[in-house]
């Protein structure tokens, strides 16, 4: 918020800083640490490094007032000319002061100084300069600063073509970026978190505390937050009097009613940092950033999703630098900052003043300064009469008034004297020596969030500033936010803000009392520049844009406000041109001699300030990044040295090493040929499984199948093909019938829920009148396929002895309920994917791990072997199942040689568009099998050409799905889909594969390797 | 982020939601006798208002029911949230589901 | 088959080590236990048998079906939970495990599809001073007492993961039914959050 | 087909030609002569070509038909300023790593043109051929991108296949050791790259417009006049155009502006948002694409780091985005590159995709005689910006695609000539 004159002068700080004063400590011992005052803790001294020395500050401190404490003026450089900078804000706004916080996995770049809260041991060192901050060779740039302003790398660098990766981007990437990344994981924890309330406040200046309070007493949720670490906002950097106490000390009061609200949640140190619909907010606590490491169990961070009812903004404004010769000198420096430096960090930013403003904010830094001790030069001001009460606090505090401007700032690594032109006499140049400039070009209320949805902020004349437009909904603005500049505008507009809010969550709000405020004059006259002949003057301290700049855009015609920002980079820093927008709108403005509405308004777009990526990501990084999906059967693998990959969120046995393996394909040979020879076991937990239920549930079969499951008798299990509405295939799985209204549907592990949502889709939407329903069973089964020619004498070891399942009682293809173990009941499924005789049994997922090891005990002696998904997937290539790599959202039932499958009986899903021209086209490619020929290597996604072909795109006749070795038939078996398909049976083609240097002779030939006529599986 | 208010749970955020498409795309009864054209409105031709636009979404991972939604695809202001098979409210009467 | 009969594995047998963990500062803000003795059942009303399901629940139970999302409780140890339109959970204190599915269905044939989820979900129990700022960090909805009460409940997410809460009492007390094979992560993510308050594991608890 | 030859004819305005040359001899008059880019004209009340759309394929469009067709009277139609769309709101990769014949050519030329770019046009759009990587995770996913990078060296394209101590030599920053899906390896196109976005569409502006293009901002189209079957005109708020042809390159707002015709186009508009980190000294090489998350990422020349994911995934013309896509997006970025944590997010944006059903573009003649349609780019339209304006030019001129283009019928979707690499079906309308 913006504060003007107070008629008393300022008081012994003692009297009101909230937080306990005792005698100066040793290492705060520095000339330009106020001895008293301000609401650091004398008591606390920390020590402190940069750029390698070490320095003492104070609890409470920021390292940018330590630093100025400790006498510290230069503290980083620019990103283009490297000019040497000083600390220009006390706050997120600021351009310059920026550096690498912390060291090694912990480090920080582009940390502002201005927020980095002070805590004992901090490391900083300044970044984007060579070899020293003091000394930067890259401060050459400068001299050519005619030939490299706005946008001059689209002119250049084209020629030769071919240098622009070699020669001149390494060279712009090196010069260009800040600081550098740790390059090593964050040993930190991130957290998300979501909280609800009626009332958010954001912002707990004079404003925000009103509307907080006035909402908390009238009993509703609220949630107030400040980007600050302590509560209070300008009250606390300021000097005024409220109801006859200490600004800082009635704010102390205020926060301890608030505290006592039971309703009431407070967070500091968070910045709400972006409006998102539905009053959704989005918030970034920094929970341990002020610690040299995070407490145990504690986050370093958290972001919060806040849901609010209503909204109160109130985030006050953000001063205006002025724009001069020389403007970005280390000791120029905005008004309120000095006086946040004085009053709150009671740290002298300078010794000898001159205050240059074209606002009555001028007042209270003039006094604030005589109160400290600072010697002030002069008091530059270009109104004239308008400027009565600024003249008048010069003349108090016997400082010179000078109407006019400063054109020029003196010095280099920091300022030493100022120029300035008075109005009186022009040509006669004044020049005052001075190592602190306290400037004020006007107030911008923080109008971003405001802007977040879209709605675009309004040109006010009267206070030379953006204010608020269309308000997403719920949220009111106040205080100097809402352009309501003065203290008791920014309590009253507060209050009222939050009792309305309040009263719209249906909380009725008593009136709070309006505390009594001194007269505050808050005149301003706009001046967006001083037409300086000499020295840069920069609009864009950060991104070192500057008024040459802004006027060769103009005159290039980049005159669009976006157009503007994206050519010269204006805005587009870290600091997202917090301090800079406006002044660059406005200069636009002047050149084109346009109003300054006509010339345009930035819109904001999340975040307010920058927020840390792993915040964002929170808990959900490494192992975590997603939930992990174990079988009931995992443990028992685990126990086997199982190797384990990811199938979607599963983890599934690859295979099952054994000492002396040469490589996974020993094991998996060992897996599939004791499943061929004898028995093996497979953990199939992980398909999908869906209970269906329901006089209809035939019915819908039908229509999501292509073939008919209605017709399928109790006790029976069938194949089933899956649809989509446009022709291709989605999934294929299995339908057993329990009962006349009961089905039990598998899918593959892959699509379970894409099946289930598409089941979802068919019943609630197409087909609500059929009586079915259905729920998925998945994690209430563990199901384990036994497979080979041994699986049934397994089996029947384990089936309680009334149930017969001999191949007459049980054959293939049959399914029914048993009972296990001595009455756990089980389901048992006669169905195979390898090509053995086979049976999927499941079991109450509680008795899985009991199942799989009562299994293997009881195959022990027949040879059993647990076989992983290589084994399964070199069985069912042998067998020319397709699978993955064949149903992959492209191919066709056709195209799968699956038509037999397809009913042309009845609709279903996809009936119809699989009928159409391109889905017959002869040409598509279809499923085949191949051998090698010859014993050349073969992987899939290779593609398939003629013999003889050049390779290319038109000779190009499909590809390679699946390819293993068949230790069964000791040669690779490989599965494809190819032009013309199963008419091509016989021929020679190529399997060509350049990217891994492959080009291999095949034969084409029938998919099934294995046991054609299917005797096996029917045994 | 959106707030959507579920027909039967109630307002929950967008993240528990799935998109389902344009509302009111009735499958036809008999679709075999439509022609390829029919087929491509059908399936693939959609109205792409900038404003009011009637969609489905599921409530993924709440309910898991599909729902249709009325939502202004420039503001995201949710004029109304109905059930599948029920008409379309009338918003001239002003309609409106909260937040 | 051999002879020792199967033994049954609770989803947390393995994880939820009994015993304090976290901050020890203060006492224990949140308390973790599953529910190992409950059995589950998912109830959905076939076609036009509402009325005719919350009738015959109503005499055979002694509860009506809760039409919204509530939990409502029934004798001998019984309770549905709302589930979505015409679904719910029914769930039975002391099991046995398996048992309800069998006593559901007898009651309610061919006015509802019974289908046994004692396995598919695991149960677990969170309670104490800082349960709802544990649950926080990673489920959306309100749980403040003005907007979450006793006998509420929602189906919705904690972190990645689908999740179905019921609040027992005003301690807070929740319930949560957890997918069985999401029950690792959710109890690593759970824990994790609770870690700052300091919590309280006990292995397993009585359902009731 | 051959490049674009560079010769540049004496342009309308923009006739001082860049170089460092005239850099310096401009410094020396302290840059007083440079001039405006592109013209501001009135527009006329008739052209030869109407362009709807002053995005970065509106803009190439309208050069190639100047260029390469010798059309003499151009005018191209933006409701905003030039390159307000998603030219100018996206993650500037370019590449032609696709797996349909029907798309590669296609790309393979834009990656063409780009090469050829800045010495065409006489502008630097910082084309930085830097590498695309996409990583896979599991043996299926290599064995598709086999296929895939096959299918590129079938068309001419380079691809490399990467295991997985070839990507960690790549890119070190990666997590190798405590990933959740473990990165086995990644299909590289050395070609592939990323390009100063704003910069193609101020390139191809100035280039149109020393052609004599007139390029007429804040001129939003609203109707187009339609006489017995043929589109005669557009009506704008600054008045009516008559055009013997009108082209659309509207992106986001094709429905709405189709619509303006009576056509009802395969497209939904959705949001895609991308996002862009603190600037910070060189760490990300090239550009690299999460095979187990929706992430993608690549650095720009001025160090900061720009990344995206997934659609939004309902439809919108907001352009903004929304909550959950930023974490899933953070989520994925810092679980594939774990030093990201501690680095900030600067801004982040939404630009509006016009999403086709197949997730194809579409460049054709419409039903309407004279009306032709460049649409349908979902979230790959800036890499194929050159190659767009290229063939849709052809298209306009010739009145009939090139090969290039052949397959990017509008009419496809009812005869299921489908291009569609990802295998997904028409989503969201497919359940």
């Amino acid at each position: 918020m913006v504060d003007a004159a107070s008629n008393k002068p300022a008081r012994a700080a003692a009297e009101f800083a909230p937080v306990r004063q005792t005698a100066a400590a040793p290492s705060a011992a520095s000339p330009y640490r106020l001895a008293t005052g301000g609401i650091v803790d004398r008591s606390a001294p920390l020590l402190f490094s940069f750029d390698g020395r070490n320095y003492g500050g104070l609890r409470g401190d920021t390292l940018a007032s330590a630093l100025l404490a400790n006498g510290v003026r230069l503290v980083g450089r620019s990103f283009k000319y490297h000019r040497p900078r000083g600390i220009l804000a006390a706050g997120s706004e600021e351009p310059n002061a920026l550096v690498e916080l912390r060291e090694g996995a912990r480090r920080e770049p582009n940390t502002r100084a201005t927020v980095a809260e002070l805590y004992e041991g901090l490391a900083a060192v300044s970044q984007n300069r060579w070899p020293s901050l003091w000394f930067d060779c890259m401060a050459v740039n400068s001299l050519f600063s005619p030939i490299i302003g706005a946008g001059f790398y689209y002119k250049t660098f084209m020629w030769p073509a071919s240098f622009w990766e070699k020669l001149y981007e390494p060279m712009i990437r090196r010069a260009a970026g800040l600081g550098r990344a740790a390059g090593m994981p964050d040993p930190d924890t991130y957290e998300k978190a979501f909280a609800h309330c009626d009332v958010l406040v954001i912002g707990s200046g004079p404003a925000g505390l009103m509307a907080a309070l006035a909402a908390g007493r009238a009993g509703a949720r609220v949630i107030l937050c400040d980007e600050d670490f302590e509560f209070g906002g300008r009250l606390l950097a300021e000097c005024r009097d409220i109801d006859g106490r200490p600004c800082a000390q009635w704010a102390g009061s205020l926060l301890a009613e608030l505290a006592s609200l039971p309703e009431v949640r407070m967070l500091k140190r968070t910045t709400v940092f972006g409006a998102y619909d539905h009053g959704v907010y989005a918030a970034i606590e920094r929970v341990a950033d002020h610690l040299a490491t995070p407490s145990p169990h504690m986050p370093r961070q958290r972001v919060w999703n806040i849901v609010a009812k209503r909204t109160v903004l109130a985030a006050g404004a953000i001063e205006r630098p002025l724009v001069f010769g020389n403007n970005d000198r280390p000791g120029v420096m905005l008004g309120g900052a000095v006086r946040a430096y004085l009053n709150r960090f009671a740290v002298k930013p300078g010794t000898r003043a001159v205050v240059f403003a074209n606002n009555d904010d001028a007042v209270a830094t003039l006094l604030d300064l005589a109160a400290a001790g600072i010697s002030v030069q002069a008091c530059v001001d270009p109104r004239g009469a308008d400027a009565g009460v600024v003249r008048a606090a010069a003349q108090r505090i016997g400082t010179r008034f000078v109407n006019g401007a400063v054109v020029r700032a003196r010095g280099g690594h920091r300022l030493r004297a100022v120029d300035v032109s008075a109005v009186a006499e022009p040509w006669h140049k004044l020049t005052f020596p001075c190592d602190l400039l306290a400037m004020s070009g006007g107030w911008s209320p923080s109008v971003h969030l405001s802007s977040h949805l879209g709605g675009r902020p309004q040109w006010s004349d009267a206070l030379a500033a953006f204010v608020p437009g269309p308000l997403p909904r719920g949220m009111s603005v106040a205080g100097a936010a809402a352009g309501e500049f003065g203290l008791a505008a920014c309590l009253a507009g507060g209050a009222k803000a939050g009792a309305e809010a309040a009263g719209d969550c249906g909380f009725a709000a008593k009136p709070v009392a309006m505390p009594g405020i001194g007269p505050e004059p808050i005149g301003i006259a706009a001046l967006w520049r001083v037409r300086a002949k000499r020295g840069k003057a920069f609009v864009d301290f950060q991104n070192d844009v500057t008024v040459s700049d802004i006027e060769l855009a103009e005159r290039e015609g980049f005159r669009a406000v976006e157009h503007l920002k994206r050519y010269t980079t204006l805005g587009m820093a870290t600091d997202q041109g917090k301090t800079a927008n406006v002044n660059g709108l406005a200069i636009m403005a002047e050149l084109t001699e346009k109003t300054i509405p006509a010339t345009g308004a930035t819109r904001f777009r999340p975040p307010y300030t920058p927020v840390a990526i792993g915040a964002l990501a929170g808990h959900h990084r490494r192992k975590d990044f997603k939930p992990t999906r174990l079988t009931p059967g995992h443990a028992w693998a685990q126990e086997q040295g199982a190797v384990f990959m990811e199938t979607g969120l599963w983890l599934r046995a690859q295979y099952f090493p054994q000492p002396g393996d040469n490589s996974w394909l020993d094991a998996c040979n060992r897996e599939v040929t004791a499943t061929r020879n004898a028995v093996g076991v497979c953990d199939v937990s992980t398909l999908g499984k869906i209970d269906l239920q329901g006089t209809d549930a035939g019915l819908f079969l039908d229509r999501l199948y292509a073939n008919a499951m209605s017709s399928l008798p109790v006790g029976r299990a069938r194949y089933g093909l899956m649809l989509r509405e446009d022709g291709f295939v989605l999934d294929d799985g299995t339908v057993s019938r329990l009962a006349e209204d009961h089905f039990f549907v598998t899918t593959t592990t892959a699509n379970a829920a894409r099946v289930m949502q598409h089941m979802d889709f068919c019943h609630q939407v197409l087909w609500p009148d059929l009586d079915v329903q259905f729920v998925s069973v998945s994690d209430q089964w563990a199901q384990y396929s036994l497979a080979g020619p041994k699986a049934r004498e397994v089996l029947q070891k384990l089936v309680d002895g009334q149930h017969d399942i001999s191949n007459t009682a049980f054959p293939y293809m049959a399914a029914g309920e048993v009972t296990v173990g001595g009455g756990v009941p089980a389901r048992l499924f006669r169905i195979s994917f390898s090509g053995e005789l086979a049976y999927e049994i499941s079991v109450p997922a509680r008795f899985g791990d009991a199942v799989i090891r009562a299994v293997v005990a009881a195959g022990a002696p027949l040879g059993i072997r647990p076989y992983g998904l290589e084994a399964l997937s070199v069985m069912r290539i042998e067998k020319g199942h397709v699978g993955g790599a064949e149903i992959n959202g492209q191919t066709t039932a056709r195209d799968l040689g699956l038509e037999r499958m397809v009913s042309s009986k009845k609709d279903f899903i996809g009936r119809v568009m699989a009928g159409r021209p391109a889905l017959l086209a002869p040409d598509r490619p279809a499923f085949v099998g191949f051998k090698s020929v010859g014993d050349g290597a073969i992987g899939a996604g290779a593609h398939f050409l003629p013999v003889g072909a050049e390779p290319s795109a038109r000779n190009d006749e499909g590809h390679v799905t699946s390819v293993a070795y068949s230790p069964t038939l000791g040669h690779l078996v490989g599965l494809g889909l190819l032009k013309g398909g199963s008419k091509r049976l016989g021929e020679k083609m190529r399997a060509y594969d350049p990217l891994r240097g492959r080009d291999t002779l095949i034969e084409v030939c029938s998919p099934v390797f294995y046991d054609p006529e299917g005797a096996r599986l029917r045994a | 982020m959106l707030l959507i208010p579920c027909p039967y749970c109630g307002p929950r955020p967008e993240i528990e939601f799935r998109y389902a498409g344009q509302a009111h795309v009735a499958r036809a009864a008999d679709p075999s006798a439509l022609s390829d054209a029919e087929w491509a409105q059908f399936l693939y031709l959609r109205d792409n208002p900038r404003g009011r636009h009637a969609e489905r979404w599921r409530h993924t991972n709440g309910c898991g029911r599909f729902f249709n939604c009325i939502r202004d695809t420039l503001t995201d202001k949710i004029a109304a949230t109905y059930r599948i098979g029920e008409t379309p409210p009338d918003l001239a009467a002003g309609a409106e589901a909260r937040r | 088959m051999p002879d020792q009969a199967l033994r049954q594995r609770a989803p947390l047998e393995a994880l939820a080590r009994p015993g304090r963990f976290g901050a020890t500062s203060a006492a224990a803000g949140v308390m973790l236990s599953e529910i190992r003795d409950r059995g589950l059942a998912s109830v959905a009303a076939r076609k036009n048998q509402r009325a005719a399901l919350l009738a015959a629940a109503k005499s055979a139970f002694g509860c009506g079906l809760p039409t919204r999302p509530r939990r409502a409780f029934g004798r001998d140890g019984l309770s549905f939970v709302w589930a979505g339109p015409d679904q719910w959970v029914a769930m039975l204190d002391h099991g046995p495990v398996g048992g309800i599915e069998p006593r559901l269905a007898a009651s309610l044939k061919g006015l509802a599809s019974v289908v046994d989820q004692s396995d598919g979900r695991a149960v677990v129990r969170i309670g104490g001073a800082r349960a709802r700022a544990a649950l926080a960090k990673g489920m959306p909805i309100d749980l403040h007492e003005r907007a979450f009460t006793p006998g509420d409940a929602a189906l919705t997410f904690f972190s990645h993961i689908n999740v179905h809460i019921w609040q027992v009492d005003e301690t807070p007390t929740y319930e949560i039914a957890v997918p069985r094979s999401f029950v690792g992560s959710f109890w690593h993510w759970l824990t994790e959050a609770s870690a700052e308050f300091g919590y309280e594991a006990t292995g397993s608890n009585s359902s009731a | 087909m051959v490049l674009p030859s560079s010769h540049s004819r004496a342009g309308a305005v923009a006739d001082l030609r860049y170089s460092i040359l005239s850099l310096v001899a401009q410094s020396f008059r302290g840059n007083t002569a440079w001039r405006p880019v592109w013209r501001e004209p009135e527009p006329k009340p008739a052209y030869d070509v109407v362009i709807v759309g002053g995005g970065g394929h509106g803009l190439s469009t309208a050069y190639y038909l100047a260029k390469e067709h010798g059309i003499g009277s151009i005018a191209v139609v933006e409701k905003s300023w030039i390159g307000s769309g998603n030219v100018g709101r996206n993650t500037t990769v370019i590449r032609s790593n696709y797996l349909d014949h029907a798309n590669i050519p296609f790309y393979e030329w834009s990656l063409k043109l780009w090469e050829g770019l800045e010495q065409d046009i006489n502008y630097n759009a910082m084309v930085s051929q830097r590498g695309v990587l996409m990583l896979y995770h599991s043996d299926a996913q290599r064995d598709a991108l086999a296929r895939r990078g096959n299918a590129m060296r079938l068309n001419g394209v380079d691809a490399e296949l990467l295991d997985r101590d070839a990507v960690r030599r790549l890119v070190p920053i990666l997590d190798f050791d405590n990933a959740r899906f473990p990165i086995h390896g990644g299909l590289l196109q050395p070609r592939g790259g990323t390009v100063r976005h704003d910069a193609v569409a101020w390139g191809y502006a100035r280039a149109a417009d020393s052609r004599g293009v007139d390029i007429i901002q804040n001129c939003e189209v609203t109707g187009i006049t339609v006489e017995n079957g043929r589109a005669v005109a557009v009506e704008t708020t600054r008045g009516k155009l008559h055009a013997r042809k009108i082209g659309l390159a509207c992106a986001g707002n094709s429905s709405r502006v189709a619509a303006l015709a009576g056509l009802r186009l395969p497209i939904e508009s959705h949001v895609l948002q991308a996002y862009v980190s603190e600037g910070i000294k060189p760490l990300v090489p090239n550009v690299i694409t999460f095979g187990a998350g929706h992430f993608y990422i690549s650095q720009s020349d001025k160090g900061g780091l720009i990344f995206g994911g997934d659609i939004d995934g309902y439809n919108s013309y907001a352009q903004r985005g929304s909550t959950p896509m930023i974490e899933d997006v953070m989520e994925g970025g810092v679980s594939l590159i774990p030093t990201l944590s501690r680095l900030r997010m600067l801004r982040s944006w939404g630009g509006i995709m016009d999403m086709s059903m197949d997730g194809s573009p579409i460049i054709d003649k419409t039903p309407i005689e004279g009306l032709y349609l460049n649409a349908g780019w979902c979230i790959g339209g800036f890499k194929a910006t050159p190659a767009a304006g290229w063939c849709f030019a052809h298209t306009i001129a010739r009145d009939a695609p090139h090969e290039l283009n052949a397959a990017f019928r509008l009419d496809r979707f009812a005869a299921g000539h489908l291009i569609d690499e990802r295998g997904a079906g028409a989503q969201p309308n497919l359940q």
